[in-house]
């Protein structure tokens, strides 16, 4: 059942109730969240060249060194966070690897020093604490109904979880920000330091695969 | 159809997503009060019954029992092939804990509680995974607080 | 040597190291060795082929405002 | 050596070939529409041999090694492509996780190079990842029709139950628009739309373009596969050359349709897949609630 979803599993890392699996599926996304953080940490910011309001000649935009420092911290902490969430298979687990993605992804942007993308951001973070609500709400209820939160228990117990699916779906969609609710998270795409930005795209696109596959299985 | 553009520029608008974002949600509940909703009797963590341990334990309403390192707690686990030592450590205090708890009835809801690990997941110890996540998660928001604060200007 | 040359020597050596791993071993591993392979290679035989850049201020590209 | 590998290699050189001759066969149509004679069907493979012997320098903007990472990684996606889809039949799921990289490889072109048209590129690809993921609801749909979602197994389903397209127009017309938006000169290419240059490709030039052409060219040819493997039916892509027809066939189909609308605004672009993709959306509750 399992695996025709995932591919094949092929070890298991048991934390106590939590168990990281590795299956074709959660290997790739593993991987790509890892290299992606490698080449994030060894880039350095591309520096933009924007034309002045008002005066002929143009200015060359440089990213300091202290800005670069904490985003490039908050874009590996981002990074890891998606590796996690890309290999646990407990509901829980999941939800809170999702809320730190969303954290570390304000993170990014709040040290860019340009009103138009800390208004986005703002916003993004009052979506993002509001789709905390469905989504722990969402993996509370499903621990109500089914008495389990391990993806593996979960879809030999046949129970109609429905409500539970869409509910847990929006509070991704806010989390992630996807379309209609892209909005804010476009603007924020604006501030300059690409690979730092990189990652918030990353991580909220691998995150909606991830949960497409976890929806689909329980 | 100009009508229609009009609506989805208007959703364009960072400002304007909030707002119907919560809406989506509010929208989401209504229906769900719809559905039909009940409690499995068969849970993975069970709770004892409310009050139930208040005024008799210092450690209401987290008590699982058992002596650290000896007896082990009263726990469920998921997988007990992978946890030998099930509930031996649930019980841990700190040497400070400790003394908090021959003082008063309500260490089990205190903050103080925290730093001693009687946490519900760590009491739990099954789910030790989500007490990091948790802690990480209030750290890196306050990175970003005091990153914000100390560079402000 | 300029820095498009010494990416595309990093990038061929480690493309013949795939290529080896790919004769070497066996099963999946070789799928994940080839697409790392493709690339690096493409890349790396590619910056050997290209011309020197006969511009002056290399990088400073013209239409951006330089 | 692993023999497999020698098919992978054999499937990629046709996936190049192939997919390179559609882009120029889609071109001429194009051309043909509007009335002009149009450059020669080979045109796509002349230009990107052309550019792999063309001069390179990095941009003193870009942030590397993010500038190169990038093409090279757009390869590397859609080679992994080609080998779970065609060669190993895997779960569709890992189909969606990398076209989702190939938004990302569009994202880091586009903003690692730090030129503005780049950036816009960039930011657009941003907004159509919004409205194109969605898309793949298609997917749950299909898995609440045959029960699986590998591609092997959902070819067996239409072995013996019959192609999908009749089974589920509305997610066949979905995944349809998804091959619109990726052809070039499509209604809903804001992200390489000419009125920024070409997006987020601007600054990919010489050798580094030349290795975009070649990824693009593949993920036609692996997106075509796909759409023809999931909804016609196994006895399309049983046999190489009916499959060829076939593609030849979509691909004069996407010329029309790409050939006769305009290109959309950013936000009507987006909100007009996000529209097609709520109608996914409630066929798969439809299904849903039918099915359980």
């Amino acid at each position: 059942m399992i695996s025709s979803i995932i591919g094949q599993l092929f070890g298991i890392v048991p934390f106590g109730d939590i168990v990281f699996g590795f299956s074709e599926f959660s290997i790739i996304g593993f991987v790509v969240a890892l290299i992606f953080t490698i080449v994030v940490y060894l880039t350095k910011p591309e520096k933009q060249l924007e034309a002045q309001k008002f005066r002929v000649e143009d200015k060359l935009e440089v990213v300091s060194l202290e800005e670069l420092k904490i985003r490039r911290m908050m874009a590996i902490v981002c990074g890891i966070a998606t590796a996690g969430a890309m290999l646990t298979y407990d509901l829980f687990d999941y939800a809170l690897f999702l809320t730190l993605v969303g954290i570390a992804n304000i993170g990014i942007v709040s040290a860019v020093k340009k009103d138009w993308v800390l208004n986005a951001s703002y916003q993004y973070g009052l979506i993002a604490m509001i789709a905390t609500l469905p989504l722990f709400g969402s993996a509370g209820m499903i621990l109500a109904k089914t008495g389990t939160l391990s993806l593996f228990e979960l879809p030999k117990i046949p129970t109609s979880l429905l409500f539970e699916k869409i509910i847990f779906a929006a509070g991704m969609a806010g989390e992630t920000g996807i379309a209609p609710f892209y909005a804010s998270k476009a603007e924020m795409f604006r501030a300059p330091g690409s690979p730092y930005i990189l990652m918030i795209h990353l991580s909220s696109l691998l995150l909606i695969v991830r949960t497409v596959e976890i929806l689909l299985t329980i | 159809m100009k009508k229609l553009g009009k609506i989805w520029n208007y959703l364009s608008k960072p400002e304007v997503v909030p707002r119907i974002f919560s809406i989506f949600i509010a929208l989401i509940f209504v229906f769900g009060l719809l559905m039909p909703h009940y409690l499995n009797p068969d849970q993975l963590y069970p709770k004892p019954v409310p009050h139930s341990q208040t005024l008799k334990t210092p450690l209401a309403p987290y008590d699982r029992g058992g002596v650290p390192l000896k007896v082990p707690a009263k726990l469920k686990s998921q997988y007990p092939q992978y946890e030998p030592d099930l509930g031996m450590i649930t019980a841990y205090l700190t040497p400070v804990a400790n003394w908090i708890k021959d003082k008063t009835y309500y260490f089990g809801t205190t903050i103080v509680s925290t730093p001693g690990g009687i946490l519900d997941e760590i009491l739990y110890y099954t789910r030790g995974m989500d007490t990091v996540l948790e802690s990480s998660i209030l750290l890196i928001s306050f990175i970003i607080f005091s990153w914000m604060f100390f560079n402000k200007d | 040597m300029d820095e498009e040359r010494k990416c595309g020597l990093y990038l061929l050596i480690i493309g013949l190291l795939c290529t080896f791993g790919i004769v070497m071993f066996k099963g999946m591993i070789c799928y994940l060795l080839y697409v790392i392979a493709v690339p690096c290679l493409l890349y790396g035989i590619g910056s050997y082929l290209i011309p020197k850049t006969r511009r002056k201020n290399a990088g400073r590209l013209p239409f951006r405002g330089f | 050596m692993d023999s497999s590998i020698i098919n992978v290699v054999n499937l990629t050189i046709h996936a190049f070939l192939v997919g390179s001759l559609l882009l120029g066969l889609h071109r001429k149509i194009i051309a043909r529409i509007q009335g002009r004679p149009g450059p020669p069907i080979i045109q796509y493979l002349l230009h990107t041999i052309k550019f792999y012997v063309k001069e390179i320098t990095f941009p003193i903007t870009a942030g590397n090694p993010l500038y190169i990472f990038v093409a090279l990684l757009d390869v590397s996606v859609w080679l992994t492509a080609l080998i779970i889809a065609i060669d190993l039949k895997s779960s569709l799921l890992i189909i969606i996780g990398i076209y989702v990289l190939q938004k990302i490889v569009e994202h880091g072109c586009g903003l690692s190079s730090g030129s503005p048209y780049g950036k816009i590129g960039g930011v657009r690809s941003v907004f159509s990842a919004a409205a194109e993921v969605p898309l793949f609801a298609v997917v749950a749909a299909i898995y609440l029709t045959t029960h699986s979602v590998l591609i092997s197994d959902i070819l067996n389903y239409q072995s013996i139950h019959g192609s999908l397209l009749f089974k589920m127009p509305i997610c066949a017309f979905a995944f349809f628009i998804l091959l619109v938006s990726k052809a070039p000169n499509s209604p809903f290419g804001i992200v390489k739309g000419k009125d920024i240059v070409s997006g987020y490709m601007t600054e990919h030039y010489g050798l580094l373009a030349s290795i975009i052409y070649i990824a693009e060219a593949i993920a036609y040819f692996a997106l075509l596969w796909i759409f023809i493997a999931v909804f016609i039916g196994p006895w399309v892509v049983s046999h190489p050359l009916i499959t060829l027809a076939v593609m030849v066939g979509l691909t004069v189909i996407l010329a029309f349709v790409n050939g006769l609308t305009p290109l959309l605004a950013p936000h009507h672009s987006v909100m007009l897949q996000m529209t097609i993709a709520g109608l996914v959306l409630c066929d798969v509750l439809y299904r849903l609630i039918m099915g359980g």
